[in-house]
């Protein structure tokens, strides 16, 4: 990692212990959650190539198994965590090993089904309580003694578990692990030529990315105190993909600035909007609120026509054209 | 190594004179990389003219790019004395131009005859031949003609790809290697097939790996290399230009 | 004291779905007639109103109401439908110590284990519903049944208290089939409770959902061996099915427009806003903003728990309740109606829709004492 | 009894009816330089593909060290010391070349599926990835990302890495297609200079190369066993002339 | 008359359904399959269109009073003529990268198309009726069978058949066919690929709005119908491979039949057996019923 690298790191995270205090932690925290999602689903995604469709199953299916642990079984707090953590696993193994049979756009499809079909699931079972989800989720004790109700107080912890689950993303990718998946995304033939296993490779990374993606969604149903069909349902594998795609794939902290942005625009798209329906006196964007999805569509054709690298990405790649006329 | 321009050796063409197809600087590229580098090649009416290089000396190029197959294309290429490097791929084929890709591009959906009847006629004027005179000249596209296209042995795929353009009515063929992997009976039906071709007053540019093949059928030879056109000679220049040919390619 | 210096009012409804017509908009422009008749303010300080779709997602429901406790300084929160949504409402403004007003949704459970000292449970519930329309259906005959459930809180809770009413009436229940909320065709769930064979087909869910049970069940004929109870029927669904397809139905309801004279005043008055007569919930919807407002006037101060215990002393009175009461369980306590849908020939004139067939007094409507698990009524 | 490495026994590879690779009997010889070639289609790349399992056998087996590896998954085969190069380039062209060696030579730790593991771990491989980068003439380009390397130098990049995996049998498909006469002259040398210790089978059109360093041709033809042998025999065979030359009146010299 | 328990007149009755949920399947996968042949491209607005056509029936006869079989015709011209658009300022931009950036493409459309009806209908349905001269059921002794479905099972499969024969005996069909090969080829023989390209999306699309506006009666015309339905179709087009016509149509039909089956003996589960046979059919033969591979 370079000087400026570091810098970069230590003011996010400088911004991020500082940050409550300006912000409603509620708010923060769900940015935070979805900003680790958005990072584990990169993992796949930017650095092995693979477009799951599916990553809300891991998210929302480890809230509702968090949710039930905390709850109804009465675990305490990190066990709950853990558990719903393992949940996502093991989802992701049952759906990684069927879809990695296939590649390219049908392992997207395969994806997108197979969590389609772990949503009915959810519907249907009855401890996930159907349409009402899991509500009343209690936030316990930390450790058995550190209070959780506190917003502040779970906010350090939601924070050091995000930093804690993206210090292991970068470090996956650095790892022995993370170069053979770099080498399967750039040539996957010669990769097993060389030897490699490449199915387990990348089973294994889907599993990764899936566990990492169960831990976002325990730590929310944490935060939140409820767990529902909203986070196994498609749309929320959309939005990760979103969120990605916004802040650039395949870049370390693109995920993390996707997120951000999202999140920010659907809850905030109302007063975005009202305020821009003052300033210029154009009646129609109050109604900008009410019009969430058509935004995110937009971005997506935006994104998708004109800033494939994403907003990180745009930048790199700028920087790196500057440093190189400069050179 | 300049480009050579082929204005020189017009004086050595058959054929009745008028410029079937006129490249001049012609530049292409696949993506980021630079093929052509200032391509410049005339055909007479009437000609047959080879194209020789080594691999990757970029001849598929420029054949790809005088249909507008390749990405980026610069420079002009006129056929008929119609500019069409602006042109789309269609529209460039509608000018009367027949190509023979280098992998033949048989359909496998597709039956054998299927695939003969494919192409549609370029203009209202120029018929193709017949189904009937292709099946003549290849008889084993008539026994065949309901098998599925790529079930049929290399050579047949080869007498197909190049039959399926006969159909058209294009009066300037581009062939592409198409004596590779053919058994000498048929290649030297090839042979003959070319030699018919140019009596009935096609326009012919091939690309040629067999040079045996390629020598007593050429009225004019252009060889490439680097994306380039570094030699060009008539065929009575053959046996004085056989050491440079040796230097350059190894034949 | 009022906090903030502002009475600040949260309703949180279905604005978009299946759920709208029957509250939704119509809800929120009640809201601000009675904000209006307290003359928007209260001593001097503002009354205002906040509104937000929950588009039937308890989560969004409730980090919603989260948000404008925390946020906003939010001092009162109306739930409108869907009981899912409501529970978890419930779970908020109790943690906040701030008084919850429910209108549209139906679940007992909101009153039972899950009731609180802030819920205030304002218009009708499930167990009202199964003991008008299940037990008149019962009585006339309808031995057997088979429900079609919409599958979530509103629907479980319909169905559980219906079929004890059911069987309390000496009838037998051979199934029951869920759908998802919003559900997009009704036939499979239709000849799945025709293949049950039951007399009855009770249909324990609402709004567009029924609307469509309703035609789907005609579209298949199954109205030709079995018939259907409607046990959430609203004024604006027989509207919608017009009354071809709904006369004879039974329904309970809380408050019908054409009721008496000031209900009729009140009903003009919205339908020059809305262009439709107003629902009961819409009409509780008013009601409720208006005893709140009446109870912080009288005591002068929007703190939670003050406002709970002068609306526990206090007897309701307006176009809506006549001296309803509040009981420690949070079940606002008023008169229910048993009413049948009239054949289009009496139809005498538009939206005149309902007969009343007997006005069921508050004490025997909703659940007694002695069935009642809310831990706060012992 | 000659020393046989890879020996197979009636290969055959149908595609829909189409026999691409009909009852092939080869036999390799330990240690030496062995070359498949035979016109276009004659089934030479889908015998390569069969030897490493990319493609599933119709039937046949395959015997390397006498051992029955018909049944054996490509990567297990890879392991066991069977490494092939591609027709076309086949390296990993956004690492950069020392990463490239690297990747072929990170299996033997064993740490791949190490995902906590500092990337770092993987430095004390560099020493033997700068070895090998040496052997092929590549050490200044070792930081280099690998797009921009010159299409030889890639082929020398991708025998580099293959050479990390310690291969007893290496398998390159026509290795020197596409290269100018410079590139060809070394990679010809590149070969001869590895194939020290370990046995090599290629396919190869370019007759210079084949008459140069083989020491054993195998010439297939429509899927079929046409001729085998050395050099000087196989050149001489009218089958094989005429298989290949498409005439018989000239020896195989002249074919490029 | 009982089968297993189940009174024959329940069990043909979602037999039917079941039938008329696959045509649904069946002309859409067919789409999908034809879109993605020429295109590359899964067109994941797929189920945004078919509601489109939908809608474009219900607005039709409730703004302009133009009645079912009017819009049945023109509602697909609409479509087509929107798809054409996307096809030619969007898509066409998009074929020369991986495939998948045509499935993000389609899903921001499908999320703006979806969004903006919400935003001016709602999410909770518009009824639609079933036109007069389909209205009613006939009554066959062993069950009721409401004549629209009948003529949605009816219009859906004739449809179907024609597409198919279209493509697999036709002389433009065996263009398509070509063209899903090599493009480039076809075009060298100047035929206008481009506009070829521009077409088949047109029809494919307009093939999903044919299908949305038959699906108006039968269902709730709901800005949501299409993005449920779609995700099933996606599961059949995996199950079938997209290798062939014929197979789409077939599979369709087939996981139609099925679900309708699961509904009658174990209802739980109807919501899932596609995913099931998805995931078993991955299992055995990944690469689908009818697909190569590749
Ligand atoms: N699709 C492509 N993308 C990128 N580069 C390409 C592509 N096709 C060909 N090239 C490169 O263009 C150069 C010229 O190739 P071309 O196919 O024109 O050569 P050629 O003279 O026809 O040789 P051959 O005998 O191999 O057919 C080669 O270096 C080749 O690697
Ligand atoms: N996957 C496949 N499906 C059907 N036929 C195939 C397949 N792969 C190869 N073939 C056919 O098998 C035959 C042998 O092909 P192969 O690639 O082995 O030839 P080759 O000897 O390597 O030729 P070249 O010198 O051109 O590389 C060819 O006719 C080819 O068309
Ligand atoms: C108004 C209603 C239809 C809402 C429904 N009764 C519920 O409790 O969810
Ligand atoms: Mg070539
Ligand atoms: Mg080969």
């Amino acid at each position: 990692m370079n000087m400026n690298k570091k810098i970069g790191y230590g003011i996010l995270l400088l911004a991020a212990l500082a940050a409550p205090f300006g912000i409603y932690p509620v708010f923060l925290m769900k940015i935070i959650c979805f900003a680790l999602f958005a990072c584990a689903f990169n993992l796949l995604i930017g650095f092995t190539g693979l477009l799951s469709f599916g990553h809300a199953a891991f998210f929302g299916g480890a809230g509702y198994i968090a949710g039930y642990a905390l709850q109804t079984l009465g675990l305490p707090t990190e066990l709950g965590l853990i558990v719903g953590t393992a949940a996502g696993a093991l989802i992701g193994l049952v759906m990684g090993s069927l879809a990695i049979r296939r590649q390219g756009i049908y392992f997207t499809m395969i994806t997108l089904a197979l969590a389609q079909m772990l949503y009915f699931v959810c519907l249907q079972m009855p401890f996930t309580g159907g349409e009402d989800g899991l509500q009343g989720v209690p936030r316990g004790h930390l450790l058995g003694f550190i209070d959780l109700g506190n917003d502040l107080t779970l906010y350090y912890i939601v924070l050091a578990i995000a930093v804690a689950g993206f210090a292991l993303i970068v470090r996956t990718v650095n790892s022995p692990f993370g170069q053979v998946l770099k080498a399967i995304k750039e040539n996957e033939p010669r990769a097993i030529s060389l030897g490699y296993d490449v199915n387990r490779y990348k089973l294994l990374a889907f599993v990764l990315s899936a566990a990492l993606s169960g831990l976002a969604g325990s730590t929310k149903t944490l935060v939140l105190g409820f767990a529902t069909l909203t986070d196994v349902h498609w749309t929320m594998s959309g939005l990760v993909v979103l969120m990605t795609l916004v802040g650039g794939l395949g870049t370390i902290v693109g995920p993390i600035v996707g997120a951000v942005i999202i999140i920010v625009l659907e809850n905030k798209l109302g007063d975005i909007g009202n305020w821009l329906a003052t300033v210029t006196h154009i009646d129609w964007f109050s109604g900008l609120g009410e019009s969430v999805t058509i935004v995110t569509g937009f971005i997506f054709i935006v994104c998708v026509l004109a800033f494939r690298r994403g907003i990180v990405g745009e930048i790199s790649a700028l920087l790196k054209k500057r440093a190189s006329s400069i050179s | 190594m300049s480009a050579v321009h082929s204005s020189s050796s017009h004086a050595a063409v058959a054929g009745n004179g008028a410029v079937a197809l006129s490249i001049e600087n012609l530049q292409a590229w696949y993506g980021e990389s630079h093929i052509l580098h200032n391509v410049n090649l005339s055909v007479h009416t009437g000609e047959v003219v080879t194209l020789l290089g080594r691999n990757g000396a970029g001849r598929t190029t420029t054949m790809r790019a005088i249909m507008g197959l390749t990405g980026a294309r610069q420079g002009s290429i006129k056929i008929g004395g119609v500019e069409t490097i602006a042109l789309p791929t269609y529209k460039i084929a509608h000018h009367g131009v027949g190509y023979c890709p280098e992998e033949r591009g048989i359909f496998s959906s597709l039956s054998t005859e299927e695939n003969l009847l494919l192409p549609p006629s370029l203009s209202m004027t120029e018929k193709g031949m017949s189904v009937e005179e292709i099946y003549d000249m290849f008889p084993n596209l008539k026994e065949r003609r309901n098998s599925q296209g790529t079930r049929l042995s290399g050579g047949e795929q080869q007498m197909l790809a190049v039959a399926r353009i006969l159909r058209t009515g294009a009066r300037l063929l581009l062939l592409d290697e198409i004596s590779e992997g053919l058994a000498p009976v048929i290649v030297q039906a090839l042979a003959r097939m070319i030699t018919t071709l140019k009596s009935k007053g096609y326009t012919i540019v091939m690309v040629e790996q067999n040079f045996r093949f390629a020598a007593p059928l050429a009225d004019r030879f252009y060889v490439m290399e680097h994306g380039q056109i570094v030699e060009s000679f008539a065929s009575s220049q053959l046996e004085e230009k056989m050491p440079v040919l040796n230097a350059l390619l190894g034949v | 004291q009022i906090s903030g210096d502002v009475v600040k009012i949260g309703f949180i409804t279905d604005m978009s779905s299946v759920y709208s017509d029957i509250d939704g908009p119509g809800g929120a422009e009640a809201i601000k007639m009675a904000i209006a008749d307290m003359g928007g303010s209260i001593n001097g300080k503002k009354i205002e109103l906040v509104v937000a779709d929950h588009q039937n997602k308890a989560d969004i429901a409730s980090s919603k109401a989260r948000e404008w406790f925390d946020q906003q300084g939010l001092d009162m929160l109306i739930g409108g439908t869907n009981s899912g949504t409501a529970l978890a409402m419930a779970k908020i403004a109790a943690e906040k110590k701030k008084p919850f007003f429910e209108i549209g949704a139906g679940s007992t459970r909101l009153t039972n284990e899950e009731c609180t000292p802030y819920t205030v449970h304002y218009a009708y519930d499930t167990y009202a519903l199964a003991h008008g329309t299940g037990s008149q259906v019962v009585k006339q005959g309808g031995k057997s049944w088979y429900f079609i459930t919409a599958d979530y809180a509103f629907g479980a809770s319909l169905e559980k208290d219906t079929t004890a009413v059911v069987k309390a009436s000496g009838g037998t229940v051979l199934g029951s089939v869920k759908h998802p909320l919003n559900a997009s065709d009704f036939s499979s769930f239709m000849l799945q409770a025709q293949s049950s064979k039951a007399q009855i087909i009770g249909l324990a869910n609402a709004g567009g959902d029924l609307i469509n049970a309703v035609k789907a069940a005609n579209e298949f004929g199954v109205t030709k061996n079995a018939k259907l109870a409607g046990l959430l029927v609203f004024i604006n669904d027989i509207h919608s099915l017009t009354l071809k397809q709904t006369q004879g139905m039974y329904l309970t309801d809380s408050w019908y427009w054409d009721q008496n004279a000031e209900s009729r005043a009140w009903a003009k008055r919205y339908f020059e806003k809305m262009k439709k007569e107003p629902s009961s919930l819409q009409a509780g919807d008013y009601s409720a903003a208006m005893q709140y407002l009446t109870a912080v006037k009288a005591i002068g101060t929007d703190d939670g728990d003050k406002v709970m215990a002068q609306l526990r002393k206090s007897k309701f009175n307006d176009m809506y309740a006549k001296n309803a009461y509040l009981r420690p369980d949070g079940r606002v306590v008023h008169d229910m109606m048993l009413y049948q849908v009239k054949a289009p020939a009496d139809s005498k004139y538009p939206w005149d829709y309902l007969n009343k067939i007997e006005t069921i007094p508050g004490e025997q409507a909703f659940t007694p004492k002695a069935e009642s698990k809310c831990t706060l009524w012992k | 009894m000659t020393d046989i490495i890879l020996e197979t026994k009636n290969l055959t590879k149908e595609f829909r009816g189409f026999t691409a690779v009909n009852a092939v009997n080869l036999q390799v010889e330990r240690g030496h330089i062995h070359a498949l070639i035979g016109p276009n289609g004659a089934g030479k790349t889908t015998c390569f593909n069969l030897l490493t399992k990319f493609l599933i056998p119709t039937s046949g087996q395959i015997l390397f060290n006498g051992r029955d590896i018909t049944a054996d998954a490509p990567a297990q085969i890879a392991r066991q010391g069977i490494i092939r190069s591609f027709q076309i380039s086949a390296v990993f062209p956004h690492l950069s070349v020392m990463e490239n060696v690297r990747i072929g030579l990170q299996r033997t730790l064993g740490t791949s599926y190490h995902f906590w593991k500092s990337g770092k771990s993987l430095g004390q491989l560099n020493q033997r990835a700068m070895e090998l980068l040496a052997e092929v003439d590549l050490t200044e380009f070792a930081n280099t990302l690998t797009v921009d390397l010159p299409y030889g130098r890639k082929r020398a990049l991708e025998i580099a890495t293959t050479l990390g995996m310690e291969p007893e049998l290496m398998l390159l498909d026509e290795p020197t297609q596409g290269m100018g006469h410079e590139d060809v002259d070394r990679v010809t040398a590149l070969i001869k200079k590895v194939s020290v210790g370990r046995t090599i089978l290629m396919v190869e059109h370019n007759m210079n190369v084949v008459s140069g360093i083989c020491d054993k041709i195998s010439v297939l033809q429509r899927g079929a066993m046409l001729a085998e042998g050395r050099y000087e025999e196989v050149s001489k065979n009218p089958l094989v002339m005429e298989a290949y030359m498409g005439t018989t009146t000239e020896a195989l010299v002249g074919a490029h | 008359m009982e089968i297993f328990g189940i009174p024959l007149q329940a069990l043909m009755s979602q037999l039917l359904l079941g039938l008329v949920n696959g045509s649904f399947y069946a002309m859409l996968s067919l789409g999908l399959a034809v879109i993605f042949g020429l295109l590359n491209v899964i067109n994941f607005a797929h189920g945004a269109l078919y509601m489109m056509g939908a809608f474009l029936a219900w607005i039709g006869l409730t703004y302009f009073n133009l009645n079912y079989w009017v819009m049945l015709a023109l509602a697909p011209v609409l479509v087509g003529l929107f798809g054409i658009i996307i096809e030619k300022t969007m898509l066409r931009w998009l074929y020369k990268l991986d495939h998948v950036y045509g499935l993000l493409l389609t899903f921001g459309i499908t999320l703006m198309v979806e969004g903006i009806f919400r935003s001016f209908y709602g999410v909770s349905g518009q009824p639609y009726s079933v036109p007069d001269a389909l209205s009613g059921a006939t009554d066959l002794g062993f069950m009721v069978l409401p004549n629209y479905r009948a003529w949605v099972v009816l219009a859906s499969l004739s449809v179907c058949f024609a597409t198919w024969f279209v493509i697999e005996k036709t002389k433009l069909g065996a263009y398509l066919r070509a063209g899903t090969e090599n493009p480039k080829l076809v075009e060298a023989f100047g035929v206008n690929v481009p506009l070829m390209v521009t077409l088949t999306y047109g029809f494919g699309v307009a093939l999903a709005a044919f299908a949305g506006v038959l699906a108006a009666p039968v269902i709730q015309v709901s800005p949501l119908m299409g993005s449920n339905l779609i995700i099933v179709v996606f599961a059949v087009v995996v199950i079938g491979g997209m290798g062939s016509i014929m197979g789409s149509i077939i599979t369709g039909l087939a996981l139609g039949v099925i679900e309708g089956l699961t509904r009658v003996f174990y209802p739980e589960a109807s919501a899932t057996v596609v995913f099931v046979v998805m995931a078993i059919v991955l299992m055995i033969r990944p690469a689908g019923l009818f697909g190569k591979e590749k």
